[in-house]
């Protein structure tokens, strides 16, 4: 029998698929937290979540309205600080994974936080950066979720908060920065990023979308290879625990 | 040494035009009264600087106290953005250097050991470091690792004049003890000439004894202590009380327009001659009864 | 993660040539029962760091383990001095980099951060830096502030393969509370590759998420968690054990020549299989019992 | 009627009359812990005490064989780490007094606490710096306590392990140091340091020494002005404190 889910699940599980034992996960409020504890619950016991603010490891027992939000702080192993979780860990080398969303990115997975609009004209100024910035800067490899929509996967974005592959193929490295960008997971798709030119590469097609609907859809033309398979469907089991304990309410999947 | 004081006291003690750190983070700890009192007070032009904007940085923006705000963003978490700050940024009425958490509390973390410059990985790539390159040039540098030759990013340290912290317990020395995660507090605190501690109770030094390990942000950086309860309200002090949503969802409403956020300022800071009738407008003790942490949960 | 392992397990997972941290201070939380272990395992050519250079250090010396030495100078207190350390200094087998205490506590600082070097106004004018740079010259430098334009003198992170830290209480993840100062181990911990917890007590990991405030050090630092009662012995244990000082009287009697050095080898190390046999040398738990903390005063 | 007290009692003496109220001090074991707790318990309540190893203002009710002895660290304020101590509070600038003790010093008030006899040949190697070289680099003023000996105060000393007045005159100041010894306090006599030259500069003569007796007794000329006067003696309430609270053992005074 076939599974009825929501985009929204079906990202979150396609993140947790992202997420290997043992790994240390920089990770920010909304889906990432529900990819983050999916994974631990199943097959990443291993893992570690961190929190910029100070918090390893929680086990909330109720949904939070975010990191400021004692209700995910509940049953952490330690709280401690920045210099901490974006210090002795992050900026020392020792996170492996961080995720990341955004108003805009580009094919090159540079990422907008700051604002919408013209920076030298006239703008809306937006959240910013947070740890954002850092985790791009400083994690072994970033996975950005996001919406699929052409106002969102643009050509060129309005401001930089958190560098990707830069302008591609070595620019990053020239610009003083390891790791990069290694999954963008949206609504419709998941891709990857193109060897060489750094560019954004189609990976995989969600369930009941179509190639003409991800790529008309968005601001740019990614690599697409001649053999784009379906994204791998949540199970019954990554349902469950979503549903029932991870966000019982829908708070983080609304 | 006994340092306690009262809000007024402590606030007076605040030139226009100084620097001031503020500890929360976006809707947790914020100082709040503190905040108020500043604005009630008329004092000014000051530059405030925090790892992540929170909700005493948007008021105090929107009570026109701010000249120059040192973040690295922030927001009110879901219940909305910082409207009064991105208003400043939008219509240049206020300078923002903007960075990312840890570029902050690398700048409090130098500040706090005496060192004159730290080096870091983040804002490389970025539009916040050539933003920050035009508008405070003098804040950033590079400089060649001399044991490797690499080029390395370095930030000035973040010298506030004074740091206002808001803790859950202190004695009347200003022996703080943070309880939860601390973020940029501790740094901000060590950074700074001085500390007004903001605590929701003041125990015995005698307390402090008993736990020194916990004793994270000790007496001699401390020139007030203020015992205030609910002085964070409407956002949340872990293991005291949760944060009010309502109150937070009206604070919201009330960012929209200038105007707004006058009549706000009118009804929530100047019409209440202190904390206490602050606090009455929300219904007094009954109301924040139901906001106090349980015991188990914290929150 | 279960990382539970025996102290002779732990230490075999230490190849010979490794940089080692060790977690005493002159005469308490020294890592006693883990230096005999590796002078039992014959593992040698170590480099060792730490602030203050105490008891297990000395150990490690006059075991014949240590080919070089990273430090701010040491002693045994008012029992003695560390005579195998100064004995290899005085005849050159041991390369001793002598800085001063926070020197090496901002080595391990700018270690714990990633930072590429960490500017310091210690050392300037002595003959300690003159030292140094006849020695270990690739280890310090001169650059200019580039805010200021003022000559800081600059030094290298330290970056041990692994640290041992012996504490009071770590769950089996390696999460560890250090109750009293800390002197440099949290940064010792967090700048090392890896690092090997000694614990007298290993508690279930639903007690470190009762406090989590108390946790020193994450268990994602750790390798191997040790549980070993007395592990420190003959030095202190802050709120476990005071130091033995008819056993460290012992021990600097036994500093005197390398041959009674080595007889006390012989009798303290190389005769006992294990921790327990050396404890059993020395009354076993009716003695231990005499040296056990008094619950108000710690020791 | 005239009180009987010992040179150690009256160099504590003198060093608690060194420090005010409201300073921040440096302490290592020995005199310095008599000096700075019976300044605290007379004149100077809120005055701060810091040990290295992470401690602030113990108030111990046992004597300890040094700093690693918890009985030092007894009911402090604050226990936590080296970082703290000598980073935030000392490198910061926030120390007021560091004491200093060491095997020699010369008439610019450098000391060696490394080794006796030649670096450069046969030498014995003593304990090194510890935290001496850090407080005699970031202190605003530092006390030194030593010996009256030809041994200990002499032209030149083998080994510059805490940096007093370098050569004198600006040299300290070239050397990139602020601060500098403001006391030395021996078993005769108390030195300060001359304005221009930083020379040692004799301040007074404890009762029962002589001009003569000091002089002849170190192994460099000092500043000797015109008058000299004697040192203060202890008080009643003085030597009763050492005697029955601070040291009953007389473990410090020796």
């Amino acid at each position: 029998m076939e599974l009825k889910y929501t985009h929204s699940e079906l990202m979150a599980v396609s993140g947790a698929r992202e997420l290997k034992d043992g790994e240390i996960v920089a990770v920010g409020l909304g889906l990432p937290v529900v990819a983050s504890f999916l994974a631990k619950m199943t097959h990443a016991p291993d893992m570690t979540i961190l929190f910029e603010l100070g918090i390893i490891d929680p086990e909330p027992v109720h949904c939070g309205v975010g990191l400021a939000d004692p209700r995910v702080w509940h049953r952490a192993k330690v709280m401690s600080s920045f210099v901490d979780i974006l210090g002795s860990i992050l900026h020392k080398g020792r996170v492996d994974v961080g995720f990341l969303g955004g108003l805009e990115t580009d094919q090159y997975g540079n990422l907008n936080t700051t604002l919408v609009g013209d920076p030298r004209g006239k703008f809306r100024h937006m959240v910013g950066s947070g740890g954002a910035n850092d985790i791009a800067s400083a994690a072994k490899r970033t996975i950005i979720i996001i919406r699929h929509d052409a106002r969102k996967l643009k050509e060129t974005i309005a401001f930089v908060t958190s560098p990707g592959y830069v302008e591609g193929g070595e620019s990053r490295a020239k610009a003083g920065l390891a790791g990069g960008p290694s999954r963008v997971i949206t609504d419709k798709a998941i891709f990857g990023f193109d060897e060489e030119t750094k560019k954004m590469r189609l990976l995989s097609i969600h369930p009941g979308s179509t190639l003409e609907d991800v790529l008309g859809t968005m601001g740019f033309a990614p690599v697409v290879p001649k053999e784009v398979p379906f994204t791998e469907p949540p199970t019954e089991e990554q349902l469950r625990l979503i549903r029932t304990s991870i966000d019982p309410g829908r708070m983080y999947m609304g | 040494m006994n340092k306690l004081a009262t809000l007024k006291e402590a606030v007076a003690s605040i030139p226009s035009g100084s620097h001031v750190s503020l500890s929360g983070f976006p809707i947790t700890r914020c100082a709040m009264a503190f905040a108020r009192e500043v604005i009630r007070q008329g004092i000014g032009d000051l530059t405030v600087s925090q790892c992540v904007g929170a909700m005493d940085t948007d008021l105090l923006v929107g009570g026109g106290a701010v000249k120059r705000l040192i973040y690295g963003g922030g927001s009110l978490d879901r219940f909305g953005r910082l409207a009064c700050v991105n208003r400043g940024i939008e219509n240049k009425t206020l300078q923002a250097d903007e960075y990312s958490s840890l570029s902050v509390a690398f700048r409090f973390l130098a500040g706090s050991l005496g060192q004159p410059f730290i080096p870091i990985r983040s804002l490389k790539g970025s539009d916040l470091i050539r933003q920050i390159k035009e508008k405070s040039a003098g804040d950033v540098a590079t400089i060649a690792d001399p044991f490797t030759g690499e080029e390395w990013l370095v930030l000035k340290p973040l010298l506030p004049d004074v740091s206002v912290v808001q803790v859950q317990v202190a004695d009347q020395e200003g022996n703080s003890w943070i309880v939860g995660p601390r973020w940029d507090n501790v740094e901000q605190a060590k950074a700074a000439s001085r500390t007004i501690i903001i605590a929701e109770r003041v125990v015995p030094t005698e307390v402090i004894r008993q736990n020194p390990e916990r004793t994270v942000i000790p007496g001699i950086f401390v020139s007030h202590v203020v015992a205030q309860p609910f002085a964070a309200h409407p956002t949340s002090v872990y293991r005291e009380y949760d944060y009010d949503a309502r109150a937070i969802e009206d604070y919201v409403k009330a960012q929209e327009t200038p105007e707004t956020f006058r009549r706000y300022l009118d009804e929530f800071v100047f019409d209440c001659d202190d904390h206490w009738e602050y606090l009455e407008k929300f219904g007094g003790l009954k109301h924040l009864e139901t906001l106090r942490a349980d015991a188990v949960l914290g929150y």
